[in-house]
């Protein structure tokens, strides 16, 4: 009676795929209006669990109880009409269709024969209201923003009417206001009634909104803990099993030479609009470079000019001195450039290559990989297997396709290719996301020796968090413009934050952006 | 080692006294015995011989190009006293397989092998100008509009016989009128006629004369949906694609031509490495019989006389653009 | 002739040879929207051909129904195209195959079993009868006597208005129903639509069963207009063309219909440029290339992306990623 | 390539072919046929003689060439529907060269094969180049090519290459790619060096696809176009080239045909059909080399030895096509096979 209904609870879960236990007898529950957080490593199993909730995967073994009740999940019909809603770690929206059209997918509503838009997007503007999620009911998806996008995929589920939410890495690719606001709208609808399980690797949002959180390792519940009696270490070492360091330990910087040097460069998009406005920005030998901004204001654009995937129409662009202005991919590579893209799906990988072909990616024609055009087998392997062996990709073989790593491997795998060319300008950008605290760690180890070594790197992130531990200098990104270099040691979050949304600074006070 | 004996033996036997059954093969192009066409025409020859002069027969379709030659052989193999290929297509691979088997004939239709003809093959070939000029003849009294047309399938030396034929025919009886000339470039489009009919038509052209294969067929159906309008076909009798518009079809005797060299053989004569060829005065080429439907009795009067011209050779009719030339 | 009776012998030709590809193509638009590559079309298009001429033969001469016959061909065409869609449907969408390889079945599949079948029913011959009740032309009342805008458009066999009409169905269908939304859904990210309850196999099929249906009208077309029997050339390629007609009109109705009407503007632009002798200047055979190559150019000239949608070709399985 | 699954590798196909044999004589008793006299009739048509083997490997070596042209094509991302236009484009160059020169065999035969891949290569540039230069779908323009080139080269045959009748002139002997002692082995048939050329051909499709670096691009780039040029490849570059040698066989193909087995070219009524016949092959042989050689020889005995299956048992070809429809069918959907299975070794019960 005085206690809190339980609204989710799964018993007893085991899912099995060919080769691995993803969950090996997991029970969990989740009480009503609770935020209750799922952590663990990459690949230990949390959004199998959730799909199985969801109803997108069958258990082997295990029960759910939905408010009590004993449930089959056959699919993910069943869990919307018992009022599961699911926000997925890779977006579930169809992207030339509008936001409501989203929305209402699969249960529009009908004036005669037809859809009733009118009616669908009046209920879309009063669900978006009423939770505080602003949206542009007729904006194309192709077209927003990814945090408009998230907000589409939270309406998703309201306009459904689930009062249970998951949320699978919801922050993973939100750019830090964003994250607040998500914060915000998450508190709001436990306020509302509804229950929320979060699945982050960002332990600074556990303990920022969760009430609860259960910790899963390979398969298995480590435990349950209440976020108000732990903190972020004991998390980690629960997931991880070994203590975890966030501190990222950095000796003082040593810049020397100018190795990258964009001067005034100026570009447009395939729309014609100038996403870069005759911007300047000098990265030296020996220190990290972070660029802070909110997305969308020309931070792709500008790795893409200095990587050659992308012209510009006027400025300079020089490495080491040399002009590589325009200059193509490959010519810019071997000059000396290594690139992590952000999208390691999209431009990081061949998916249907082994991991092996892989890490040779740029590298293929060249000794001692291939002889007279022939691709020597035995060195790729070679070379890969010493790449996997250092930095810890965890893999069966090289020979595995890179498609069915996990995450957090792929992207060591993309930093080993890139760090292991030992280039003199490395471009980092969200190096981090969407892998585990441990995975982080390593991956910022590398970054900082790369600097040691008297490299010169470019760091992107939309985590200022990311930014201000790891960089040197931090430049401000702000509408094809760098509003301001700061020095990262005396910067503050609050500092950045009012750079990034269009104001001045004394140093850089000079430019754009008033009006 | 087996296999020169047998083939040896087989074949002398044409002249042996106690004699045994013709067998009799014909290899057609796609579209079968039953194209209702040239193969058809061939085949129905064939079982008209089988049943006549008591003969065995059978018959094989090369779907490809390529199937022709081990069709023909493996005739030949079998001990076919005879195996016809049928139409030009199969000129090369009959005269391969006739080198190959010197000891089995060969007869084809529709192809006069230019140059010198083996020794074991015969062939038919038709004076289709000859039969041509006879639908220009009617094309050229039947005309109202002074203007007809000549729907050719892809433009070759075969289907020019057809154009030149008809033209120096419908010069001859009307020099007023004009010929509207047009290749659709495929003998297997009949959407394509379709819409060249229909442009010929609205073009004021008030005849076409098709030798274009399936493509005509088109021809038959635009001309249905039409009045004062009419159809020459070509090959066959083709007024039964649209009985009150076809004036005449130029019929080529294909089945004359099959039956005549198997009944000859059957006889132990064989004319090989020679070329028969048919045209009006052997009843090789002529008018479809129902030609009387819907051409008035004069005008066929008109063309019997000129038939009658041909065959006398008073009149000589081309066969290239530049006998047309000439002709003139 | 004068400018103004060429253009509509142009625009009359054009709607005749159009309408088959009309069809076609707007099946192809189903099925592919769903995200089921359809390269069967040309066999869908074989069957409905083949079993709507021989159904206006045997309802015709057999049965008498007259100039009543046509039209149970043209449902004929239909239905048989259905029953062969269902072959890719099971093959691609339960069985998960290569639905490239599952549409080259199709086509052999389909021209095999019309000719194999035509053997049987016509005693041998590759080729049906001819039918004496195809379908004719209508004149619609009074619009039909406009000059030369009468005889353009307002002469035209019913099953030209019948696809314009599908046309427009088609596209209110895939753009205002649910039933479209949930449809381009399938094709676009067919794991969202599972998440919200729509059952992708199913819409993939019922698209696949359309496209059988649309395709088989187009193949029927041809012949109950157009060649008024069939062989085995009646078809010969059409389904490719129609192929191409739906990629050219963007996988959307209207464009599909503007795509095959195009093809048919080039088609008979290349007949009558020979009709008005143009071959004195340039050889015949450059003029029948011609719809091929204007059709080259002009996709060409519209530059873009195409918009394939971007689960084309991929079968789903539920549970993976 | 999938070494570990062999016998599942083999018995897919191995269980389709027997389906497809199956569905065939149910259909030839459908239609008052004898299966037995069919396929027994069907199986002497292609192996009844030295000669009938001759030219059943004489119809399947175009078939090869086709099939690696068309699946060198979908392993770098691209459906070449243009084989059939590359096809005649390749057996014309290769005839004008076999015609117009008179050479040493030992120049004159490769020169005209090499001419004929080469005018296959070149047709395919322009749908390489729409597509790379301006994102014009293939489809589109390989299909209109074709027709292109039928009418194209007709026309040339008509107005400049005309030797007898519709054709062309023979082609010098030097430039023939029959070889005496090899047909006269198989008495007499056409089999011919082209054979020998269309292994040579799936060999190298394997070496430069998965040996070298063209290869390695070649494959990067029809997997992911996106990430290849963020590794600094040339992408528009790769899909020219990857229609380029796709064409080439496909050219091959046509020189093949022309070379070894005509020595003249006729102007074609229709497509060949070598090219979409071209798209099975690769498909159910995976786009593998092997896996083309396999199923070219499949379709092409069953074509080859439906002649005489018409010829003996008076059973119409068109139920091999049929047969091999079905054939494509069960491989290509190996989960039916799969399920059929456990259909049969559960019990009724159980099943599922
Ligand atoms: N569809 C699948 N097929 C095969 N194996 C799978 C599948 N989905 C998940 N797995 C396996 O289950 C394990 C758990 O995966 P899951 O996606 O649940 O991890 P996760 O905890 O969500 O990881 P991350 O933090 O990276 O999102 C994986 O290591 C993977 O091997
Ligand atoms: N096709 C597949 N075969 C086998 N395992 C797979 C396959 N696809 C995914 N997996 C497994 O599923 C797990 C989760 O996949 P998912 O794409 O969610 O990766 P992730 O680690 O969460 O990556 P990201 O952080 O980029 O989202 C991975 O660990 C991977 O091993
Ligand atoms: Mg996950
Ligand atoms: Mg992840």
């Amino acid at each position: 009676m005085s206690l809190v209904e339980t609204v989710v609870e799964m018993r007893g879960i085991t899912k099995r795929f060919p080769g691995i236990i993803a969950n090996d007898n997991i029970s969990f529950s989740v009480k009503k209006g609770e935020i209750h957080a799922l952590l663990g490593e990459n690949g230990a199993g949390k959004s199998t669990l959730m799909n199985i909730l969801f109803g997108l995967y069958e258990p082997d073994e295990g029960e759910i109880l939905i408010h009590g009740k004993k449930v089959r999940m056959k699919s993910s019909k069943e869990a919307n009409r018992l009022g599961i809603g699911m926000v997925h770690q890779h977006f579930m929206l169809v992207k030339p269709f509008t936001v409501t059209e989203n929305i209402i997918l699969g249960s529009e509503p009908v004036k005669f024969i037809s859809i009733d838009s009118k009616a669908a997007k009046q209920k879309v503007i009063e669900i978006s209201e009423q939770y505080g999620l602003a949206v542009n009911p007729d904006a194309i998806i192709s077209d927003i923003s990814v945090g408009m996008e998230q907000r589409v995929e939270i309406l998703k589920t309201l306009y459904r009417g689930a009062d249970i939410l998951i949320f699978d890495e919801p922050t993973a690719v939100l750019t830090p206001q964003e994250i607040n606001e998500l914060m915000k709208i998450m508190k709001n609808l436990v306020s509302e009634g509804k229950s929320i399980i979060l699945i982050t690797h960002k332990l600074k949002e556990i303990m920022a909104v969760s009430d609860n959180v259960t910790v899963i390792r390979r398969g298995k519940v480590v435990g349950t803990v209440q976020t108000s009696e732990t903190n972020p270490n004991e998390l980690a070492a629960m997931m991880v099993g070994k203590e975890v360091s966030f501190e990222v330990q950095k000796k003082e910087a040593e810049p020397k030479h100018v190795v990258l040097q964009i001067n005034k460069v100026t570009a447009f998009n395939e729309k014609k609009v100038k996403v870069l406005n005759d911007i300047s920005l000098e990265v030296r030998a020996g220190e990290i470079v972070g660029i802070a901004g909110v997305d969308g204001n020309g931070q792709s654009d500008l790795i893409e000019s200095i990587t050659g995937l992308h012209k510009v129409t006027s400025g300079k662009i020089l490495l080491n001195g040399k002009d590589m202005t325009n200059k193509s991919v490959r010519t810019i590579i071997e000059a000396g450039v290594s690139h992590i893209p952000e999208d390691r799906h999209r431009s990081g990988l061949i998916l249907d290559f082994s991991i092996g072909q892989n890490m040779v990616l740029e590298t293929y024609y060249k000794a001692p990989f291939s002889k007279n055009k022939v691709i020597n087998e035995k060195e790729v392997s070679k070379y890969a297997n010493r790449l996997i062996e250092e930095y810890d990709v965890r893999t069966p073989s090289e020979h595995t396709l890179a498609r069915s790593l996990s995450g957090g491997n792929q992207q060591k795998a993309i930093i080993a290719r890139e760090v292991d060319k030992n280039p003199d300008l490395l471009i980092a950008v969200q190096p981090t996301r969407g892998v585990d605290v441990g995975a982080i760690e390593f991956i910022h180890k590398r970054l900082i020796e790369q600097r040691d070594m008297g490299k010169a790197v470019l760091l992107i992130s939309f985590e200022l968090d990311e930014v201000m531990q790891l960089s040197d200098r931090i430049a401000v990104i702000y509408e094809g413009q760098i509003a301001a270099v700061v020095d990262a040691k005396e910067t503050t979050e609050k500092e950045l934050g009012y750079l990034m949304a269009g104001g001045t600074n004394n140093k850089a006070g000079d430019s754009h952006g008033i009006k | 080692g087996t296999k020169d004996g047998e083939g040896t033996k087989a074949s002398t036997e044409t002249k042996q006294p106690e004699k045994k059954t013709l067998k009799v093969g014909m290899v057609t192009g796609a579209g079968g015995v039953n194209d209702n066409s040239f193969n058809q025409a061939g085949w129905e020859a064939l079982q008209k011989a089988q049943n006549a002069l008591g003969i065995e027969v059978k018959y094989s379709e090369a779907k490809l190009e390529a199937d022709a030659e081990p069709d023909l052989i493996r005739f030949a193999r079998d001990g076919y006293d005879l195996t016809w290929g049928m139409g030009s297509l199969m000129g090369e691979a009959l005269v391969k397989a006739a080198n190959s088997m010197p000891d089995s004939k060969f007869a084809i239709i529709d192809a006069s092998l230019e140059g010198t003809i083996p020794a074991n093959i015969s062939t038919v070939s038709f004076k289709d100008e000859e039969g041509s000029f006879l639908m220009g003849v009617i094309a050229g009294l039947m005309t109202k509009s002074n203007k007809v047309g000549f729907l050719g399938g892809m433009k070759f030396p075969l289907i020019e016989r057809f154009e030149y034929g008809f033209r120096a025919g419908v010069q001859t009886v009307n020099p007023k009128a004009e010929v509207s000339v047009n290749y659709v470039g495929a003998f297997n489009r009949p959407d394509q006629g379709k819409t060249f009919a229909a442009t010929m038509y609205d073009s004021g052209v008030d005849i076409i004369y098709q030798g274009a294969g399936s493509t005509g067929e088109g021809v038959f159906a635009e001309a249905k949906e039409r009045k004062g309008v009419w159809v020459i076909g070509s090959d066959k009798d083709q007024s039964y694609l649209a009985p009150d518009q076809t004036l005449s079809s130029m019929v080529r005797r294909v089945d004359v031509g099959v039956y005549t060299i198997t009944e000859q053989l059957n006889k132990g004569v064989f004319n090989g490495g020679t070329d028969s060829l048919l045209g009006l005065k052997e009843d090789g080429v002529g008018l479809a019989s129902s030609s009387d439907k819907n051409v008035p009795k004069d005008i066929l009067d008109k063309a019997a006389e000129y038939r009658q011209q041909i065959i006398e050779g008073k009149i000589k009719v081309p066969q290239t653009e530049s006998e047309f030339k000439e002709f003139k | 002739m004068d400018i103004p009776s060429i253009l509509t012998t142009l625009v009359h030709n054009a709607v005749v040879y159009a309408t088959p590809l009309i069809f076609a193509a707007l099946g192809g638009v189903f099925s592919e929207k769903s995200g089921v590559t359809n390269i069967g079309l040309e066999g869908l298009m074989i069957v409905g051909g083949f079993s709507a001429a021989v159904t206006t033969i045997f309802c015709d001469d057999v049965l008498g129904f007259g100039s009543f016959s046509p039209w149970i061909g043209l449902a004929m065409g239909l239905l048989i195209g259905v029953l062969f869609s269902l072959q890719h449907a099971v093959v691609s969408i339960t069985f998960k195959a290569d639905q490239v390889i599952s549409g080259v079945a199709l086509n052999l599949l389909a021209l095999g079993f019309s000719i194999y079948m035509m053997k049987k029913l016509f005693d041998g011959s590759s080729q049906t009868t001819t039918m004496h009740h195809p379908l004719n032309k209508l004149r619609i009342p009074y619009l039909s006597d406009i000059p030369y805008l009468g005889k353009a458009v307002f002469t035209a066999y019913p099953t030209s208005y019948i696809a314009i009409l599908l046309t427009v169905l088609a596209a209110f269908i895939l753009f205002k129903t649910p039933f479209g939304l949930r449809l381009r859904s399938v094709g676009e990210h067919p794991k969202a639509a599972d998440t919200l309850g729509v059952n992708v196999n199913r819409m993939r099929y019922i698209a696949v069963l359309i496209s059988g249906a649309l395709a088989g009208l187009g193949g029927a077309t041809i012949s109950l207009s157009i060649t008024n029997n069939f062989t085995q050339t009646t078809v010969s390629g059409q389904g490719f063309i129609a192929m191409a007609a739906m990629i050219f009109g963007r996988w959307n109705p209207i464009g599909a219909l503007g795509a095959a009407l195009f093809f048919g503007l080039a088609q008979a632009l290349a007949a009558i440029s020979q009709v008005l002798g143009l071959t004195k200047y340039v050889p015949a055979d450059l003029l029948t290339m011609l719809p091929y190559i204007i059709t080259i150019i002009a996709i060409t000239g519209l530059v873009g992306r195409s918009e394939a949608p971007s689960a084309l070709g991929k079968s789903y399985e539920k549970g993976q990623r | 390539m999938a070494s570990n699954n062999k016998p599942g590798l083999l018995l897919t196909p191995l269980i389709a072919v027997v389906i497809g044999l199956a569905v065939g004589a149910v259909v030839m008793l459908f239609g008052g046929y004898n299966p037995v006299s069919g396929y027994g009739a069907l199986f002497k048509g292609v192996f009844g003689s030295s000669y009938d083997i001759g030219e059943m490997v004489r119809q399947v070596t175009p078939l090869i060439f086709t099939g690696l042209a068309v699946a060198f094509a979908f392993r770098t991302g691209l459906f070449n529907i243009g084989v059939e236009g590359q096809f005649i484009v390749g057996s014309f160059t290769a005839v004008v060269v076999g015609v117009a020169f008179d050479l040493p065999w030992y120049v004159h035969a490769p020169f005209a094969f090499v001419a004929g891949c080469a005018g296959g290569a070149l047709w395919a540039v322009l749908p390489g180049f729409l597509k790379a230069k301006f994102h014009v779908h293939e489809v589109i323009t390989t299909i209109m090519l074709n027709y292109v080139a039928l009418i194209g080269v007709n026309y040339l045959i008509r107005t400049k290459f005309k030797g007898a009748a519709e054709r062309t002139d023979m082609i010098h002997p030097s430039a023939s790619l029959q070889f005496k002692p090899l047909s006269e082995l198989f008495d007499g048939s056409r089999i011919n060096l082209a054979i020998v050329l269309a292994l040579l051909f799936a060999f190298l499709f394997y070496f430069i696809l998965w040996r070298t670096v063209w290869g390695y691009e070649l494959r990067s780039v029809g997997l992911n176009p996106i990430a290849s040029r963020y590794a600094g490849m040339n992408v528009s570059k790769n899909i020219v080239l990857s229609m380029m040698i796709s064409g080439f066989i496909a050219g091959a193909a046509g020189a093949a045909e022309a070379l070894g087995v005509y020595g003249y070219m006729t102007m074609g009524a229709t497509l060949p059909g070598y090219g979409f016949t071209g798209i099975a092959v690769a498909l159910l042989g995976a786009n593998l080399p092997l896996g083309i050689i396999f199923s070219a020889v499949l379709f092409g005995s069953l074509q080859y030895g439906s002649n005489n299956m018409q010829l003996q048992a008076g059973i119409p070809t068109e139920i091999i096509t049929i047969v091999i429809a079905v054939i494509i069918l069960f491989v290509a959907a190996k989960g039916a096979i799969k399920w059929m299975m456990n259909r049969i070794s559960k019990p009724k019960g159980e099943a599922r």
